[in-house]
């Protein structure tokens, strides 16, 4: 067991299912030679050879549409884009075919596929740098977005989107890249996709929320705990499909519900927390269900940042609002 | 080398063959058995017939849409029949002659025009991707195949299509860059019927050639007289051998001509002359093959009137079988999204089955 | 006045523009010489020459990206989009520029453009030509996303459109291009964008819908007129920003809610007026917020897509279901 | 014309300048003032001088972060220089050389880089577009100036900017075709500086010149030593006077060295070697013009120190002014999405106003 922080937690995951699975290569702008411009792939292509970890040229297209006929050709492609900012270039490819080859040719061809990408904002970039894609992923079917809030949870997570037999993509919350180290088996393991995770019980507000938020809505927890305020925080980790079980009994339990997330608001994935919300609680509501989100607007550059995004306090302000409704 | 001496700053065509079946450069002519130049004349046929039918049924009503190609024969059987058994083929949405080639069914390929998935589920062992409608995108596929083919130390070719039109999209020069930095082996097959629906090849880009466009990925490329079945053959199959050599990729244009509208949906005469269309079928790619046989003595008028006849009767059952397929399924459009259906989607099928209960 | 409708609206109203303001450029595949494959701009290039009407090669991300650079220097591009199912090779240029010039440079630099597309389905068209966009397009702040439901509307909708100092995506749903004719105005008039309409006033059931399935609602309507259930119906027109005030207004009096789309359900455009109605009027709420949306598959093609789309009984089924709750 | 000698298929660079600042080739010396000599001469060390300045701001963490362009400041100032008064600009994101020249106030590169969005307002009259972060995509909006200059009748020409990376993408490609087929007064320039962050110019493509990447659209080309303040001005101004006169587009790659990091975060020597720097070093294009200005007696040692000393300084104080802006006001990051902010936006800032509030 070694301790170890969310990047290196994925630079290892993937050297072990190099070593394990031969169809699996991994490849994008800046990764071979350098090792990733985050280190995600740092030594992989010095261990496993230029045809199995690879750079390649600037076009995030044909990083992905490349991808898809490597899947195609038997091989377990890991692709990896920047930053999320730069998957629009690549949105044909995977809305078009990454998302529909299974589905088009009635189950003949399927793609086993992970695009990697840091996602979110918050690590003081430049524009394009901190885009959220949430709904832009979640929303089309065909694709499976996952998002891992822990080192331990990237491994289990990356593992399981690898070995899958459709393409997942891999959200990594480049805000906690370094943020914190945790204890990760050196062993083998997965988590399921499709799964949420009860982060903490609690008996008056269900709060939902992912990647990096999760730290601050267990913060915000803390605060809420001290006024008597008991949360149960549930870390959604797959932001497609749902896991509307987990979320529908914790809120027919609490009777009130919060969703805390980076993207924007309008048409934002809390939209969709909410009405599966009221779809499947709707009698058990004390409150109105309720979005902490990111403003409409373009994620401003650094020195506007913090405007942005939410500290604990402004998120248990938003809770507590809900609990006293 | 063919693509040194016709390659894309020679201002030369390949050509072996004349509009009138008459070989014009006997050193080129493939080494190739009679009975299977005969096989690919057959081929075109088959492909011809299959298309009028189409047309026909589609205006009958009963097909929905259909992307015709006659015209365009030569450039896809020549080119498909120089690859071998393992060998990966990627369509745009007209290559029926190179489905037919490569071992398609037209079954599939009515069902899919006919508006049902399941022309897209070509059968196991098949290695050809299905049609890909946003133009272009499937160039980076192919490539992506050819690159998984080096990376597994096996030599299989990949040969990918797509028209004049889509030359001009982002995806086609970046899959171009990568098959070369890649050392991909690719055959790119432009297939220059001088039009993107109303657009002439004239409006699409400036560029004198459209193998030109190699030089921009520093990539061998091939000028070909697309409607020339043998120049097709030999240059593609010169190109396949070269990649499976660990060559690379190559740049084929085929330049044709296609003779019928865009889909059926499409009137042609808005755009273009019927002069333009006189002087393209003086140079039809299956009439100018069937001289060459009959010169030769392997074929004649009554053979070929009565493949003609066959074929047309064989596409027609096949038609009807699909016709016979109806609707699709419910459970297909919700069934292959994933390996396993996921809870959502299995409560919205659920859900709306009950409902087509409930209102019956 | 004449009788028109959707598509020749369209074109009439382009032809009326294009005569009155000298900036306006109208451009896309086959849009020129053949007048669009759908004839939204037949006879146009005849008029106004191939300086303003043009056709471009066939590369969506460059029709955008030149229109952002026409609009920079002083023209009101009105660029087409063959599909809706074709404009994501443009998203990159669409969500990285069009939407953010005018916060990037703080106001200096902001995009006057169009871009017009038909949407959506119901059309018996192959693979990618029946897609819905509006969470797609309408979760990326900085755009104004719009749509009508009939000729008259089209012309008033399009000219804001085109005289609005920021960009606007005008989606056009294909499938009523000639399903009927309405009487058009020869002059000049323009309809306020984020603006919706009451199409029938009602007690029982607000319900929102735009576009295509308008139609299909009103009949929906009548259905449960027959039955004494009574529906306040709306037509979004703008689905962003959305006219949140017409919609809290009408479940403030009706206390039923439920939003009818085209597009997929799950991150659908549906969450966001549930999202809305939670926020606006959960005490007035007498039953779950309600969406009767798309399947969360790839829209079938021909043989099946009677499968996706649904008629006037089906929504009435739904609206049914809520009214009786 | 330059453009044939040194077009793309030529195998020939443009150079009138050696190492050394000696003029190799006397007939292509622009006729051009000495004074204006020396005014590019003096941006090209203003830019240098602010960027080094930037780099040690930032090590200071004074400055966010910086992308340096030294090295490139030939490649940069000779081809903004030969623009005239309407010329509009198009950047990527390392074009300070161009800036300079062009106008745009220092302290607005330095509010950029400092992470304000306001570094992306120049002031009016300026006719330069912010920098565009997803690499490529600029390219179509200089295009899409050019076709409206064209449209309007006007006769000012756009030029672009872009890296050797960005020739990968497929922005690139289309925009290139669309200049041609539309006969855009456009000059794109592809600084190749050898590099995309780590991955060399041979890993981008296997085109063996960037500038062949011109063939492809049938526009024309030429290579030129990016160091070479002269040859650059020379092609530039050749390629925008064509432009003007109704030529349309000319494609110029800048053959050129990145001397210094990507950005402040990136660590060059992971991947290229000090040997290869120092190669490049010899070739600077700030040193070369210094010693051709100072044989022409136009220029001295002296005046050298002092000025580099005064744009130092210079830089510093506009810094300084940079640093007292602080952070971004709450209500710019809400106001400019719309001509007039839509009421939820308004609805969200008035309730974070009021958040604030509470929580004071
Ligand atoms: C990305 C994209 N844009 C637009 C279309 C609509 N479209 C279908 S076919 C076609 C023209 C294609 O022309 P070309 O590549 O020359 O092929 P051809 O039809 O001549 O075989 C267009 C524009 C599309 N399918 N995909
Ligand atoms: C579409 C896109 N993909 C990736 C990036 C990340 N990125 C920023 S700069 C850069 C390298 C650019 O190289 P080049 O075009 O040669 O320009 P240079 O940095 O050398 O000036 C990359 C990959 C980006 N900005 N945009
Ligand atoms: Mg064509
Ligand atoms: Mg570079």
């Amino acid at each position: 067991m070694a301790v170890m922080n969310l990047i290196s937690t994925i630079n290892h995951t993937l050297d072990q299912e190099l070593e394990r699975d031969q169809r699996v290569v991994v490849f994008g702008e800046d990764v071979g030679l350098e090792g990733g411009v985050f280190r995600a792939t740092v030594g992989l292509q010095k261990k496993y050879g230029e045809k199995r970890v690879f750079d390649t040229p600037l076009a995030e297209s044909a990083i992905v549409g490349t991808a898809v006929g490597m899947a195609i050709n038997g091989l377990r492609p890991v692709a990896e884009i920047r930053f999320s900012g730069f998957m629009y270039p690549a949105y044909n490819q995977i809305v078009s075919h990454v998302a529909r080859m299974r589905n088009r040719t009635r189950g003949r061809l399927n793609l086993p596929m992970v695009i990697r990408m840091p996602h979110g904002g918050g690590i003081k970039a430049l524009e394009h740098h901190s885009e959220s894609l949430d709904t832009l992923l979640g929303h089309i079917p065909g694709l499976k977005v996952v998002t891992p809030s822990t080192p331990y949870d990237a491994k289990g997570l990356l593992l399981s989107a690898i070995r899958d037999e459709d393409p997942v993509i891999f959200l990594e919350p480049s805000k906690i890249y370094r943020a914190f180290k945790q204890e990760v088996p050196e062993e083998d393991y997965t988590i399921p996709l499709g799964k949420a995770k009860i982060l903490q019980q609690g008996t008056d507000v269900t709060v939902v929320s992912w990647g990096a938020y999760v730290h601050e809505v267990l913060k915000a927890g803390q605060l809420l705990a001290e006024e008597g305020i008991s949360l149960e925080i549930i870390d959604l980790r797959t932001i497609s499909p749902i896991d509307r079980e987990t979320i529908i009994e914790s809120v027919q339990k609490t009777g009130r519900f919060v969703v805390v997330h980076e993207a924007a608001k309008s048409f934002g994935p809390g939209a969709e927390l909410m009405a599966l919300v009221n779809e499947g609680a709707f009698l058990y509501l004390e409150a109105p269900p309720t979005r902490i989100a990111g403003f409409d607007v373009t994620i401003p550059i650094p020195r506007g940042e913090h405007h942005y995004f939410m500290d604990a306090k402004r998120i248990a302000h938003g809770i507590r609002r809900v609990a006293n409704y | 080398m063919l693509a040194q001496q016709y390659g894309p700053l020679q201002g030369k065509m390949l050509q072996i063959m004349d509009e009138n079946g008459v070989i014009l450069q006997t050193d080129l002519v493939p080494d190739r058995q009679d009975e299977a130049w005969l096989e690919s004349y057959m081929t075109m046929l088959k492909t011809r017939s299959a298309d009028n039918k189409a047309l026909q049924l589609q205006r009958q009503g009963r097909m929905l849409t259909y992307a015709p190609n006659t015209g365009q024969e030569a450039a896809q059987v020549g080119s498909a029949a120089a690859m071998a058994e393992g060998d990966w083929l990627v369509p745009a949405f007209r290559e029926l002659g190179a489905w037919l080639t490569r071992g398609v069914d037209l079954e599939r390929v009515y069902l899919y025009w006919y508006g049902n998935e399941l022309g897209s589920k070509f059968a196991d062992g098949v290695r050809v991707l299905p049609i890909s409608v946003p133009i272009g995108s499937q160039f980076q596929h192919a490539v992506g195949i050819a690159m998984a083919s080096n990376i597994k130390g096996e030599d299989d070719v990949t040969v990918a299509y797509i028209g004049d039109g889509g030359t001009s999209i982002g995806d086609f020069s970046e899959a171009l860059n990568f098959a070369g930095v890649f050392n991909a082996p690719v055959v790119f097959i432009i297939q220059n019927n001088q039009y993107a629906i109303s657009v002439s090849r004239q409006k699409q880009t400036k560029a004198e050639t459209l193998v030109q466009k190699a030089v921009a990925a520093g990539i061998p490329g091939i000028l070909v007289d697309g409607n020339d079945l043998m120049a097709m053959y030999a240059a593609t199959k010169e190109a396949i051998d070269r990649a499976r050599d660990g060559g690379g990729p190559t740049l084929i244009e085929a330049y044709t001509y296609r003779l019928g509208a865009h889909t059926t949906s499409d009137d042609p005469t808005k755009y273009r002359e019927d002069e333009e269309v006189e002087k393209w079928r003086a140079k039809d790619p299956v009439k100018r093959m069937k001289a060459y046989l009959i010169a030769k003595g392997i074929w004649s008028e009554e053979e070929d009137v009565r493949l003609i006849e066959q074929y047309d009767e064989e596409a027609l059952e096949i038609f009807r079988k699909v016709e016979a397929t109806g609707e699709t399924e419910l459970e297909d459009i919700f069934k292959y999204h994933f390996a396993e259906m996921p809870e959502h989607l299995q409560e919205q099928y659920d859900e709306y089955v009950q409902y087509l209960k409930e209102v019956e």
